[in-house]
């Protein structure tokens, strides 16, 4: 028995009982999130490397699962995201109007297989079984924006559609190349020749799509922006990253053989001007939903620029995985906030919120907590991670993207600012309807978990170097010299 | 030979048609046509594969599945894309009769 | 007797593509239509062909089912072109 | 003399995909995409891939065919001609640059690798463990049977992503009708559907069984009962089922649970998707036809699309 296959198929499980549960959705999630949980302390516990084929059957045919420290940073990191976005979204998808709500009814099961094709993403090594993982996820995340714009969604479809050809393209060639799809086999196999650089080109190309990444990230702020709250949550916290993990299992792991310094340098410069550009039209935005959205091609930027440091001096990677993680819980904090904030206020744009904070603080405390960690203020799980890429960058002599990073959070706190500024503003307390207990607590709950991710740093960065690829350098962490070392080289 | 030249052959036609597909994709404007746009890149990417995979005498059966799992994936996010443009009308189609309504009263 | 075959299968296909030049010439759409029936007809005659050629009894399935979903793509679009309601289509009528 | 039979079906390969994306009608370019699929399944059986030549006529030239005409019907019914306006000469020349660059490339790297059959020796060693003869059923329902989980469930995500988007007052009623309503066709083409429907089950139910040991499968028969069920729907001898319906909901998870339970029966032998040594062969029978049977129901209603309110359903849709 192993958590690695149960992660995804249990999900898979609550998707069939949620299509028959009808008004049962509530116990059923309680179970799934009890599920989830148990299964997601279990997968901390394996040693980073676990792995196994499902099935039985031997590479290079069957599909290998594997728990590495990015996968066991991240699956967590789901179940408390979308565990969480679950409960919030009790009360925003309400399962007594499933009979008459088109929406309702199809969100649960929609919610469950984006749940399992997160999990499925971040811990198959098999290029195939990817492509499928991609498409799950692009069904429930379109779907998801439907329910806020048709308009959005069909543009995010059609792009995701041409996102996938062009990853399948890759895969196609890499099959055809190689006789395996596998990363693990890949990484001892690949060579730099013409037909495997362009593969890991056009399956970098396709899944920047997906990732959002800057110049491509134009589906993503009318989508995110656009649907409910739990949904953009979900979105911006989960769905982006599967694009990135797998651009990272590629260019660091299965095709590191073609994956060339200009490559990487590429990367880490459009990286650096997703920051930018992001940052910037966040601060153009006059709807609090828009704003968050091009935060998140802002902070995917910085997934990205962390890719030319990863081979060298410091703790990119650690800071890399952070990063990811933070991201996720703090922006599904930010979300879940924001959609509180805006059922409250008079209307979408930041000029509407005019005194929140005393109508709601317990919801403008979240809000504010997960922008600590997006600006990467002390002690947020986004300071940790952001300390760790830029001290890889410095080591490394790269002044210029380690001021990036820095403006990049400048940026972010003027755009931060100000919806939270007008939130303290105004004479008058608006009055807010009371809300649910659990949809209060759960962006409070996400908020806090960000921040509080800071004081788990030294463990969490262990985490993340334990199952690392061998090409990301290893060195023990600056401020962890007396930590035990990492569980791989005990075992070696 | 004859083989090798059999599986280059349609490899290349593959090629070529995600070209294609990609070029309808991106000239045509109205979004069912860029969904069979979408098709025809599909279709050339799952003739590589089937192309590559064929040897002397048959064709690998492990692309054959792949592209069986492509196939079934690309028409249900067809279907779906397709919903979604058919929505897409109805909804500018009674916001058009809402302005017509509007603009008689 | 292959080559007899493969002669005959390729002679299907010339006249599938002589369906196909009607299909792409029209005028109307109803020619099209028509047009592509015939198409479904020949592809179904090649794949019996090509089983022959190949002696590849399975081939004849896949003609098999090819006969089945032709008569479904002439049922929709004959329920595509049935008279309900008002038509802006005028190009059709032709 | 093979050669030149499989240059001259590339040509018309190409052809028929240029013609289905150049037309300037839409309907057309549809026509021109249904026979590009039938010619792609030629081309699959040339090549000796069965499997993949049913799947492709079944589902790709079929079942898309038969979504994109129904799509262009309903549109054209609201008005919008699926017409595009032609974008400038300039833009297209440029775009045709890039995707002439993306063919050198591909192709450059198409015939740097040399087709092979790489991993048939392997897999038929495996083959009699199964006691299957299928190689692609078992590369399916075995060695990668978790590649097809994940895809029934894409399948399954598909239809409830439709379901979410019912406009207002459609939730939980029935797709618009496909029924065509003047009297004269509904008499051709409801004998035609009853005659059309029974050979589909039939067809159907060849196909999975066949498709252990010949080309067939779940995903061809299921693709055929779609088929009937819609000809049956367009003929109007059946109604389509509301959204709500337990027994329908219940026929759409079946394989896909089917497919779970067995997999996670596994476990108790070891490993989850584990078949038990001996009853391979039936655990993986009975997981075809449970998919077939899902497979069918689901493409049926994706294609027939989302629900509609009750009054729609009457006038199709329109």
């Amino acid at each position: 028995m192993s958590p690695l296959d149960l992660l995804v198929v249990a999900p898979l499980v609550f998707m069939v009982l949620s299509l028959l549960a009808g008004g049962w959705q509530r116990s059923l999630l309680a179970l799934a999130i009890a599920t989830m949980a148990a299964l997601s302390v279990w997968l901390m516990t394996l040693d980073p490397g676990t792995a196994h084929v499902v099935g039985g059957w031997e590479l290079p045919l069957g599909v290998l699962l594997r728990a590495d420290g990015l996968a066991q940073m991240l699956v967590p990191a789901v179940t408390l995201t979308a565990g969480l976005t679950g409960l919030y979204a009790l009360h925003q998808f309400a399962p007594e109007s499933h009979a008459s709500n088109a929406q309702t009814a199809a969100f649960w099961p929609l919610y469950y297989l984006m749940w399992s094709a997160a999990n499925a993403a971040f811990l198959t090594t098999d290029l195939f079984n990817l492509y499928v993982t991609l498409e799950m996820a692009s069904i429930a995340a379109v779907a998801m924006a439907a329910m806020g714009s048709v308009r959005a969604a069909l543009r995010y479809l059609l792009i995701a559609l041409l996102g996938s050809i062009f990853y399948l393209l890759g895969v196609a060639l890499i099959l055809s190349r190689y006789g395996t799809v596998d990363v693990t086999l890949l990484a001892g196999m690949a060579e730099a020749d013409f037909a495997t650089a362009l593969a890991l080109a056009l399956m970098t190309g396709g899944l920047l799509v997906k990732a959002a990444l800057f110049p491509l990230h134009g589906w993503l702020p009318p989508a995110h922006a656009a649907a409910p709250a739990p949904a953009s949550a979900l979105l911006s916290g989960l769905v982006v990253k599967i694009g990135f993990v797998i651009t990272v299992r590629l260019w660091f792991e299965g095709l590191a053989a073609a994956a060339t310094p200009a490559g990487l340098h590429v990367l880490g410069g459009i990286g650096a001007l997703a920051i930018l550009f992001g940052s910037l039209q966040a601060i153009r935005q006059e709807s609090l939903k828009a704003l968050v959205a091009y935060s998140t091609v802002a902070q995917i930027g910085y997934l990205f620029l962390a890719f030319p440091l990863i081979a060298g001096a410091g703790h990119a990677w650690a800071g890399l995985s952070f990063h990811a993680v933070a991201h996720m819980i703090a922006k599904a904090a930010m979300f879940l906030a924001a959609g509180l904030m805006l059922k409250a206020a008079a209307g979408p744009r930041i000029a509407d919120l005019a005194g929140l904070a005393r109508a709601m603080p317990l919801t403008v405390t979240a809000f504010g907590l997960a922008a600590v960690s997006l600006m990467g203020l002390p002690p947020s799980g986004g300071f940790s991670a952001k300390f760790l890429l830029v001290d890889a960058a410095l080591r490394q002599g790269q002044a210029i993207h380690a001021a990036v990073m820095l403006i990049g959070g400048l940026l972010a706190a003027v755009y931060l600012f100000r919806p939270l500024a007008v939130a303290f503003s105004g004479s008058e307390t608006p009055v807010v309807p009371p809300k649910a207990p659990s949809m209060v607590a759960a962006p409070l709950a996400l908020a806090l978990a960000a921040l509080l991710l800071g004081f788990a740093g030294g463990p969490l960065a262990d985490l993340a170097t334990g199952g690392a690829p061998a090409t990301v350098a290893p060195e023990p962490l600056p401020a962890l010299e007396d930590t035990v070392e990492t569980a791989s080289e005990d075992e070696q | 030979m004859e083989a090798l030249a059999t599986g280059h052959l349609f490899a290349l036609t593959g090629a070529v048609l995600v070209g294609l597909g990609l070029f309808g994709f991106i000239t045509l404007r109205h979004a069912l046509r860029q969904l069979l746009a979408v098709n025809v890149s599909g279709a050339g990417v799952f003739l590589m594969l089937g192309g590559l995979g064929r040897g002397a005498a048959t064709t690998d059966p492990f692309p054959q599945a792949l592209v069986i799992t492509g196939i079934v994936v690309a028409v249900a996010l067809t279907a779906f894309g397709a919903a979604l443009i058919l929505r897409q009308a109805e909804e500018d189609h009674a916001a058009k009769e809402d302005d017509e309504r509007g603009g008689k009263t | 007797m292959t080559g007899l075959f493969y002669a005959a299968a390729m002679a299907l296909l010339v006249t599938v593509a002589l369906a196909l030049v009607r299909a792409w010439k029209g005028p109307g759409t109803i020619d099209r239509i028509m047009a592509a029936q015939l198409v479904g007809t020949g592809v179904i005659g090649v794949a019996l062909t090509l089983g022959a050629a190949r002696g590849d009894a399975t081939m004849l399935d896949a003609a098999l089912v090819a006969t089945l979903l032709a008569a479904l793509a002439v049922a929709a679009f004959v329920a595509s072109r049935a008279p309900r309601g008002a038509r802006k289509d005028g190009e059709d009528r032709s | 003399m093979s050669l030149v039979f499989d240059l001259v079906l590339c040509l018309m390969i190409l052809g028929t995909a240029a013609a289905s994306l150049l037309m300037r009608s839409a309907l057309g370019g549809i026509v021109f995409f249904i026979a590009f699929g039938n010619l792609l399944g030629i081309a699959w059986l040339s090549l000796g891939a069965v499997n993949v030549a049913l799947a492709e006529i079944a589902i790709g030239a079929g079942v898309t065919g038969i979504l994109l005409i129904l799509a262009h019907a309903r549109l054209s019914a609201m008005g919008d001609p699926v017409e595009c306006e032609p974008t400038s000469p300039w833009m297209r020349a440029a775009v045709a640059v890039i995707c002439g660059g993306l063919i050198v490339l591909l192709s450059v790297a198409v015939l740097s690798i040399s087709p092979t059959d790489r991993m048939g020796a392997q897999i038929a060693t495996l083959m009699p463990a199964l006691g299957i003869e299928n190689p692609v059923t078992g590369v399916l329902l075995a060695f990668r049977a978790y590649d097809t989980l994940l895809e029934t469930f894409v399948l399954l995500g598909a239809l409830v992503a439709v379901w979410a988007i019912a406009p207002p007052g459609g939730w939980p009623q029935r797709p618009a009708s496909l029924a065509i309503a003047t009297p004269v066709s509904l008499t051709v083409i409801g004998t035609f559907s009853r005659v059309l429907l029974p050979a589909s089950l039939v067809m159907a139910a060849y196909l999975v069984w066949t498709g252990s040991d010949l080309p067939g499968g779940a995903f061809q028969g299921g693709t055929v009962l779609a088929g009937g069920i819609l000809v049956a729907a367009l003929g109007g001898a059946i109604a389509l089922p509301r959204a709500d319906d337990m027994r329908l909901r219940s026929v759409l998870v079946l394989g896909p649970a089917m497919f779970l339970g067995i997999g996670l029966g596994g476990i108790a032998l070891g490993r989850f998707l584990s078949y038990p040594v001996g009853l391979e062969k039936a655990l993986i029978v009975a997981i075809e036809y449970a998919l077939a049977l899902s497979i069918g129901a689901t493409l049926a209603l994706l294609v027939a699309g989302k629900p509609v309110p009750p009054a729609a359903v009457q006038e199709g849709g329109d």
